[in-house]
């Protein structure tokens, strides 16, 4: 029998891969890439965010921030095991992120610099995310998609979250207010990038399509996030920093105005404001933890001689 | 009647050891860990919310939970001075919490049973939280006394640095026998020594009436910065 | 006539790196050194009190120099990137010192010369600081570049962390030609390799319009607390 | 001759030891002994006024603290070059300290934990040492007498800056005045106790006093320091915690209660508030810069090759 016989009638049929199942390569190779992109973006992502917890204006925030930080690396840990199913285990993974081998989400390269910035992360950056993520839930991979159900879950309860920080912020005093619009106005459009570069010079995403893997194009899904986040900027009585913005009848969509890519491609490649900083501080806990992580094999191992 | 500063006693506790516990995240050796932490230090601040909003209420001013933890000064704090020190390595941060958690398991054992009924109810959720806190420690105790070589060296190294901060905690009514007892057998199953209370004279104290290590000041900076600069705001 | 903006970012740059070089007070390789970095701390924090003092002149709205050094956040701080970032090791600090203070060195000189009679008057003043600046960590550049390998290894990591912070010091007025080859010339003979500019993409910036490192609010929070928690008050 | 014949003479009219003088083996010994415990007072006695210096309240005082622990530094290398002259060299000393083998002064074994305590140990702390130090400018070994008598006016100054910043503090708002009272409370019999033990409790004294060292007993210097503060306290208008203050007529001193001596002898004997962490502090310092101390050998030992 064609040994891909299966594996293509199952992607015709909006069918699931598992993990046992024979599959080509390239979607093994690709799968992995994309995933463990995925699951290190949620490990980087919980610094940004995890830059406010000591700071938290109230005790319920610091619970709510603390717990969502959390939940990122509980994502990471569902992520991490999808990967795995597909035979590559995690310390290898974290080795390629640390060599720089494999990527995590620009998004993370930028500093959060306020309060608001939890807020803006949460609706902004989780919109984003979400915009993106939710296709994935029908990926055509069992694991990932599997994954991506309940992380999507999670992540539209972030979301929330931060748009409720914001609301707080945008209806509190003057200066909470201009806290919000600031982080607003820096959210933006690395926002926007998230969705990555226009369908024009995006590579991966035709195979990716086919595979059932990728269901929409960039632009496509930026536009939703536009006009979705347009109309919750107008609750929150925000502005969005796109003096491009306008309702276009024809369409029936927003035109907007869309990033820099080449910032985007600057971060991409390394140089954005925070990206050492990432990593130096991922590398330093890992070196750090080294000694412990010895200790718990140890101990492990003389438990199973002993007993 | 419970009084105010004994309540507060306990929130302060609580939160500053969630404050410290919560400095891991990002920072745990591993991913699990981080998650561990994470929930350990949200169990503390969830009794530490309840144990200063009960603080406000007998002290009947209306200060909140956040009142209280925003807007005192570390001389006002009433924590004991072990949860305050500084993160340290991940040696000091388990063993801190083993003590700590057998501490108040038999802090709220005896609240369960007490009379004030709020404290009671604060302690009976609270007490299946610590019985996590207890294991989770427990576990990394042997795992580091009874691990490597470098992991032994360290962990004792926690033990002796943190010992003389336990007396404090048992200048209240929380009696000391059954803490040393439990402490004892983990730490002897852990390959580790405790310090003998004959060779022990530093005990530091003075956490209860306000009396802090320099470190307190500098956590509470930090802590309450925003909230301080925005005098009246809600979040 | 000079902007409030230009003069606030020439004191905040002098401030930043006064309390970062505070820091040191204490931690010291040798006895000495804790003189000579308190020294140079206490010129910047010097000449921080004379710009922002003259900042607030110019705004004309009766701010003092602690009104601008205590009650504003990081948002408004016109500081560059390169004073702010965290303390690192004894290598970070004066390198650091070698590229603020040769720039220093080239604006004062430019000061001295213009059209602002007041910044030429305190220009004038700094310089001859500035000049001992220059001349204290070039030594110690020379020491720490060609001396043991370790040291040869840290002050190498310490100009290539902190080279692509230097290019925002000269988005403003000041030249660079003579900068470089000044910083050029030390390195050399501190057997250290300057990293091209070519090589160079990472090119931090926003401090002047108010965008900062994440630690900028750290050190905030704690030089700002006591003041702030006392509105109002004398000292 | 009697090679102890000049020494005795000299002693005896009052005049100055100087380095290259024979003298006993015992007031050589001594000298070491007292002159490294008063340079390591001053060293470490950096740690709890450094310990405000990042958050002084204005500018002014953030610069006046900061010349002040640089003056301690500086008083710390007069008198281990004074220590020089007798034969022992500092990084012994050093090494002395770090093993415990030297002492430094038990008051700086005690917290900062308010601004105001940077008044207090400037007002009482500094005040107690310069009753202490002021006999020493004119102790009969030259070196230490001279570098005593330069550190003494650098310290009148610092007593001078602490006294005021107490005043303002007490004339200041409420929490100001609580904040001095506060400082004042905790710092007034650990200073009493700077004098060391009660006269017939100590030990040293006597040869000291003949050798012409120390020049009043331990109780005169403390009695010195009481009915000065009491008067400065007036002025301060703020109340020392000791309720058995009373003037006495007949004696011509007030009458104050005793600091507690056992207090005293568990922070000698090393188990005070701050023991541990000030010696852990210098020692990690220590530690840290030995790869900048080599570093400078290298280098100087290249330069003398190579010129």
């Amino acid at each position: 029998a064609d040994p891909t016989a299966y594996f293509d009638a199952v992607i015709a049929a909006d069918g699931k891969i598992e993990p046992r199942d024979e599959m080509p390569e390239a979607y093994r190779k690709g799968l992995i890439r994309q995933i463990a992109q995925h699951a290190h973006s949620e490990i980087i992502g919980m610094q940004p965010e995890g830059n406010w917890i000591s700071r938290a204006p109230s005790l319920k925030r610091k619970a709510i921030l603390l717990a969502k930080v959390q939940d990122e690396a509980g994502h990471g840990l569902y992520l991490y095991a999808a990967a795995e199913t597909l035979g590559i285990d995690r310390a290898e993974l974290y080795r390629l992120l640390l060599a720089g081998k494999q990527k995590y989400s620009s998004i993370f390269n930028y500093p959060t610099l306020t309060w608001a910035d939890v807020g803006a992360v949460g609706w902004l950056v989780d919109g984003a995310a979400i915009v993106n993520q939710v296709p994935l839930c029908r990926c055509s991979y069992g694991p990932y998609a599997r994954a991506m159900i309940r992380i999507c879950k999670e992540e539209s309860f972030h979301q929330r979250q931060g748009y409720e920080i914001l609301y707080t912020l945008a209806t509190g005093t003057p200066e909470q207010k201009a806290m919000a619009q600031d982080a607003v106005d820096r959210w933006w459009y690395p926002s926007l990038a998230m969705f990555g570069p226009p369908d024009t010079d995006s590579t991966h995403s035709a195979q990716s399509m086919a595979w059932k893997i990728k269901r929409f194009s960039n632009d496509d899904l930026r536009q939703k996030f536009v006009d979705m986040t347009v109309q919750q900027a107008g609750v929150l009585g925000l502005v969005l920093p796109d003096p491009g913005l306008s309702w276009n009848e024809e369409r029936g969509h927003w035109d907007y105005t869309q990033p820099d890519y080449d910032e985007l491609f600057t971060v991409i490649k390394g140089d954005g404001p925070c990206n050492r900083e990432r990593m130096a501080h991922r590398q330093a806990a890992w070196d750090d933890g080294a000694w412990v992580r010895e200790a718990a094999m140890a101990y492990a191992e003389k438990k199973k001689v002993t007993t | 009647m419970t009084g105010v500063d004994d309540v507060l006693a306990l929130g302060d506790d609580a939160l500053i050891a969630a404050q410290r516990l919560a400095e891991w995240t990002t920072n745990a050796p591993e991913l699990e860990e981080d998650i561990a932490l994470a929930n350990i230090a949200l169990d503390l601040l969830g009794q530490a919310r309840l144990l200063l909003t009960y603080a406000g209420e007998l002290e009947g001013e209306g200060r909140t939970e956040d009142d209280l933890a925003y807007l005192r000064g570390d001389r006002e704090f009433r924590n004991v001075q072990l949860v305050e020190l500084p993160r340290g390595d991940f040696a000091d941060a388990l063993v801190r919490m083993l003590f700590f958690a057998l501490y108040q398991r038999e802090l709220y054992d005896g609240l369960v049973i007490g009379d004030d009924a709020r404290l009671a109810e604060i302690a009976a959720k609270a007490a299946k939280e610590v019985a996590y806190h207890v294991d989770h420690s427990t576990l990394w105790t042997l795992r580091l006394g009874d691990g490597t070589p470098e992991s032994h060296r360290r962990a004792q190294e926690a033990v002796d640095r943190l010992w003389p901060y336990t007396h404090e905690l048992f200048e209240g009514d929380v009696p000391r026998e059954g803490w040393l007892a439990a402490v004892d057998a983990v730490l002897a199953e852990a390959t580790l020594t405790r310090p003998s209370d004959e060779d022990s004279r530093f005990r530091p104290t003075g956490g209860r009436k306000g009396v802090h290590t320099e470190h307190l000041s500098y956590l509470l900076a930090e802590m309450q910065v925003l909230h301080r600069a925005h005098p009246g705001a809600s979040w």
